[in-house]
């Protein structure tokens, strides 16, 4: 039974995975990788990995397909034309084809080598969760997840952050968007409803997901990205403006979290190394990261979405 | 834990393929946009019935995310969907 | 063939699949699905490998998490950017 | 050892501090903050080096966990090297940055400090997937920079790096997994002996994967496609920090894979990266003289030395001076290339036109930096007393030694050709000026920043003596 | 008992969720597939939850489940307007029997 639920995932992965690349129509593609990303999250599922099934559908239903969707709406403009269909089909000349044909064959043995070499796999020689089981105790958390990704990771999760950080930096490099703004439709009476009802719940939701993270799946990534899908929720409603480039506070609330971990790590030098959490006061300070990091994930990961989205373009 | 769980996951992913199958290869847009709705029923379900069938408390929590933000991929594609419309033209 | 292992083997499909299509794709945003699917699938060989003998391993689930993160940041900046190409070669 | 005075992790907090409070001060600001932390940064540089030199390597075990479950940061002679030439040539290019971006930076700051945070992060992990997140630091904060210039052409540049930067990540990211299913762990120090125990084919496979993503993010010659249009068009302290250090990192990292773990895999493979250095050269040198393009000549010399440096491979036979061949290089071509990008913006700066036929009548006007240009070009031709020189000598003796004769004519054609692009520009800059050229001001903090960095690279072919002592250390012979 | 009763009320799920499968499979327009997917499937849910709430082990595991079926009830239907507004906008009529099946 399970091995069949598990194979018809798979194939069902396989397919939408396929038919996402390569189907003609881009709208098309975009929402069978929304669908991809739903069946992701049931694979997680099905690995029993909660916490990346938490993460895939918060970050891949809420913000990765509402991102793809915006930039699919400022490519197809709103001109009737159909959307610069560039078909996914192999092109028709001979040299072309060749080329396609190869790649697909280097790419097919390339993934025949690696499935043989998957099955000669000897058994690994160190036992990481035995090790993490050990130490969960002077952890300061009872989740082992957490506990890897804040605790005995945290260097991680440091850069990973940055990363984030970084990105949306990027971000603002680049200024207002120049492709056609997504015009927003006639204002949809229902959505505001349905806007005002769920994002109460959703911040409830992150904040109850924020403090789960220190004993079952949950924590400051899920969290923030819950109170991302909020903001972007509420400017499909149009209830939030598009953000333009961040004063001062947006800014502090952006990199906040960041600090604080930063300020964090270093202070800890003192018990002899980075991020060495003493632990008795463990807890406490993964706590007080993950708050800070709830805030600014949320802030960043809706930022990805809301600066310059819809401003209008000034020629 | 009635042990029905685990068979019936497997009938609603069975249930799922197909009207996903349907909804991609449907000629309009809006047909395409019937995908969308699956996410709130299907997937949920499914979700739930795993948590039951031994993937632990943990998998309601993803659910219920999963809930929260069905409506934001529907409505992200009815909004960017809803504004190519109003300039009349469409690729279905 | 335990769960994991076969997730695995999906996971080396799905790598092809995406590598395949990060070469051959000339659209940009074709090119960034294809990036999603490439990660994805080298997340699922990450996870899947680490539980081929049952049991679940906190670590590389931490690790997978830390990437899902890192992939959302570089398909934003990515999306971003494309914002910026003229519209008529994306 | 009190984790206060230990200067391996403040290399990495201090950059990513005022990064981050770069980015709060707003656009344009965090000048000063920058040259404060990296002339902190170069003072713990200096530190560990000095440390390193009486006590050999050093090891941070972050967390206090331990290599497997914890994840450790490890310094020897090769990162303290690479430490010092990245906040070495760090600083002078933010004097030149400074002075550059007269009308405000944008996110200019806040970019180069994460850029210098990650690489200096690089060279200090110990551990494959923290690895992986620190590539990508790098890599997105490389395309900020390179989309710095705004507009249409940049952003296509700067997309095709990101994908290019992605896909070999990915393929990075795979072969981590593939090492992780196959051993339990991703930290290196206990890897290298259990590679060296048992590799099945996963681990030869993974090997290949993460060695080919390191490959095309450091634009060896078949994945070298995305260097010229992203290091051409960013603007010159961007495009000096991305040839001078980005694609050194890279290099750095199959350094350290190529000897450390996965050294019995890679044994008898080095023919391969020097084929693919080879051909770097000549297709470099060969387009660099062709390009109209000024930035887009010095481009195409970043992707022709670039191939000197894997020209060491096959002479791993002789593990010392072959690396020291390696790293000299590597650090005479990042002080070369830093001035000679500093030196382009200068000209472009003044004359307005990115050509290099719009150069005539320079070496009247800005000799300082004309003067710092021909340093730059001495040093990536080879000739003495410069570092390069020195590079090349320890390279041609070492392939002697080994009987690989190709080796020293390519080295020497290589030289020959850097000669040929260097005073195509020289020769355009001693001809008279037309009348109508009208000169720009600029400020002279700019050239002296570019003339000391062309110093720099010269002079340390005198100083070479102190730096193989500090790379010998930690290097099992 | 309760036992039973959990599984009664399952099957009764899938078997709603089977009809709005057929239903988006055999209607002719979008109209109709609508409402195949918004009420069959959604009762289909609601069956499923109530059935697993059941079986929850404590009142709060209970009461969040049954949390998830309204707003899943709500997502679907502001998914649903929106796209029958679209398909309005379309311009597809709404199918009439003398229409040949399509």
């Amino acid at each position: 039974m399970n091995l069949l639920l598990d194979g018809l995932l798979v194939l069902a992965l396989l397919w939408s995975a396929w038919r996402a690349l390569a189907s003609p129509d881009l709208a098309r593609a975009v929402v069978l990788f929304i669908v991809f990303g739903l069946l992701m999250a049931l694979a997680w599922a099905r690995l029993n990995a909660p916490d990346i099934a938490l993460a895939e559908a918060a970050i891949g239903a809420g913000l990765t397909g509402a991102l793809l969707l915006d930039a699919l709406g400022r490519l197809q403009p709103g001109t009737g034309a159909p959307a610069p269909e560039s078909p996914a089909q192999p092109p028709a000349n001979r040299a072309g084809r060749r080329w396609t044909g190869s790649v697909a064959l280097v790419a097919g043995l390339l993934a025949a080598a690696l499935a043989y070499a998957l099955f000669q796999l000897p058994a690994p020689t160190v036992r990481l969760p035995e090790q993490v089981a050990a130490n969960m105790a002077a952890s300061g958390v009872d989740h082992p997840v957490t506990a890897v990704l804040l605790n005995f990771r945290g260097y991680d999760t440091l850069l990973e952050v940055a990363v984030l950080l970084i990105a949306l930096i990027g971000l603002l490099t680049l200024g207002p968007a120049a492709g056609r703004p997504a015009a927003p439709g006639p204002a949809n009476p229902l959505l505001k409803a349905l806007a005002r009802l769920l994002v109460p719940l959703m911040i409830l939701s992150a904040g109850y997901l924020l403090w789960a993270g220190a004993h079952r799946p949950g924590g400051a990534f899920q969290a923030g990205a819950l109170l991302a899908a909020a903001a972007v929720l509420l400017h499909l409603a149009q209830l939030l403006p598009a953000w333009a480039s961040p004063g001062r506070l947006l800014r502090l609330g952006l990199a906040g979290g960041f600090l604080i971990f930063l300020g964090v790590a270093a202070a800890l030098l003192a018990e002899g190394a980075l991020l060495t959490y003493p632990p008795a006061q463990a807890g406490g300070l993964i706590l007080l990261i993950e708050a800070g990091l709830t805030v600014s994930l949320g802030l960043i990961l809706a930022g990805l979405f809301l600066l310059f989205a819809g401003a209008e373009e000034r020629p | 834990m009635t042990g029905l769980e685990a068979p019936l996951a497997l009938f609603l992913l069975v249930n799922l393929l197909a009207a996903l199958v349907r909804a991609a290869r449907g000629p309009t847009a809006a047909d395409r946009m019937l995908a969308a709705l699956l996410f709130g029923s299907t997937g949920v379900g499914m979700l739930l019935l795993l948590a039951y069938a031994g993937g632990g408390a943990p998998l309601v929590d993803a659910a219920l995310v999963l809930a929260l933000l069905a409506a934001i991929a529907g409505v992200a594609f009815a909004q960017r969907a809803w504004h190519r419309d109003r300039e009349g033209g469409d690729d279905a | 063939m335990s769960a994991g292992l076969l997730y695995a083997l999906a996971g080396v499909l799905l790598f092809a699949l995406g590598l395949g299509g990060i070469v051959l794709l000339r659209h940009a945003l074709r090119r960034i699905l294809a990036f999603n699917v490439m990660g994805s699938g080298a997340f699922l060989v990450l996870v899947g490998l680490a539980q081929r003998d049952g049991g679940a391993d906190p670590v590389p689930q931490a690790m997978v998490l830390t990437g899902i993160v890192v992939a959302v940041a570089a398909t934003a900046l990515a999306l971003a950017l494309l914002r910026r190409l003229p519209e008529d070669r994306p | 050892m009190n984790g206060l005075l230990d200067p391996l992790p403040w290399l990495i907090l201090l950059p990513l501090a005022w990064a981050s409070l770069a980015f709060l001060l707003g656009p344009g600001r965090g000048g000063r903050l920058a040259l404060a932390g990296l002339a902190g940064q170069l003072a713990l540089a200096l530190w560990l080096a000095r440390r390193l030199i009486e006590g050999g390597p050093v090891s941070h075990a972050v967390g206090g966990w331990g290599a497997p479950l914890g994840i450790d940061l490890y310094a020897d002679g090769l990162s303290a090297v690479m430490l010092l030439l990245t906040q070495a040539v760090a600083l002078p290019l933010a004097f030149y940055a400074r002075a550059y971006f007269a009308q405000g930076a944008g996110q200019f700051w806040p970019l180069a400090g994460f850029l210098l945070a990650a690489m200096n992060a690089l060279f200090l992990a110990a551990d494959l997937f923290n690895l992986y997140v620190t590539l990508e630091l790098l890599g997105l904060a490389a395309v900020g920079l390179v989309a710095l210039g705004g507009g249409a052409e940049p952003s296509r540049a700067a997309l095709r790096y990101l994908v290019v930067s992605l896909a070999a990540s990915g393929a990075y990211l795979l072969g981590v997994a593939l090492i992780y299913g196959s051993y339990g762990t991703v930290a290196i120090a206990p890897l290298t002996p259990l590679i060296a125990a048992q590799a099945p084919l996963a681990v030869g496979l993974a090997a290949g994967l993460m060695l080919l993503g390191l490959v095309a993010k450091s634009a060896l010659f078949p994945f070298h496609f995305w260097l010229p249009p992203a290091h051409g068009g960013a603007p010159a302290p961007v495009s000096a920090l991305l040839s001078a250090l980005v694609v050194k990192a890279a290099f750095y990292l199959i350094l350290r894979l190529w000897l450390g773990p996965f050294a019995p895999l890679t044994a008898d493979w080095g023919w391969l990266p020097a084929l693919a250095g080879a051909g770097a050269i000549l297709w470099g040198s060969w387009q660099a003289l062709r390009t109209p393009r000024l930035k887009q000549l010095v481009a195409w010399s970043t992707v022709a030395q670039l191939g000197y440096l894997f020209l060491i491979f096959p002479l791993f036979g002789l593990k010392e001076p072959a690396l020291q061949a390696g790293t000299l290089q590597a650090v005479a071509h990042g002080l070369a290339k830093a001035a000679m990008f500093a030196a382009a913006g200068i000209l472009l700066k003044a004359t307005g036109r990115d050509a290099v036929d719009g150069l005539a009548g320079v070496a009247g006007r800005l000799p300082l930096t004309l003067f710092a240009f021909g340093l730059a070009g001495v040093t990536l031709m080879g000739l003495p007393p410069s570092a390069g020189f020195l590079a090349k000598w320890l390279l041609i003796d070492a392939a002697l030694e080994q009987g690989l004769w190709p080796l020293v004519a390519i080295v020497l054609a290589g030289g020959l050709l850097a000669a040929a692009y260097v005073f195509r520009v020289l020769r355009q800059a001693f001809l008279l000026a037309p009348e109508a050229q009208q000169f720009h001001p600029v400020p002279r903090r700019l050239e002296w920043a570019a003339f000391g960095l062309a110093a720099a690279s010269v002079l340390l072919g005198l100083r070479g003596v102190e730096l193989m002592a500090l790379l010998g250390i930690g290097v099992a012979p | 008992m309760l036992e039973a009763l959990s599984a009664l009320l399952l099957l009764a799920g899938a078997g709603f969720y089977l009809a709005g499968t057929v239903g988006l499979l055999r209607f002719p327009d979008v109209y109709a597939r609508l409402h195949a997917l918004t009420k069959a499937d959604n009762l289909g849910l609601g069956l499923t939850v109530l059935g697993l709430a059941l079986q929850a082990d404590s009142l709060a595991a209970a009461l969040k489940l049954l949390l998830i079926w309204p707003l899943a009830l709500a997502a679907s239907a502001t998914v649903s307007h929106a796209i029958a507004r679209r398909a309005a906008g379309l311009g597809l009529k709404p199918w009439r029997p003398e229409e040949k099946r399509p």
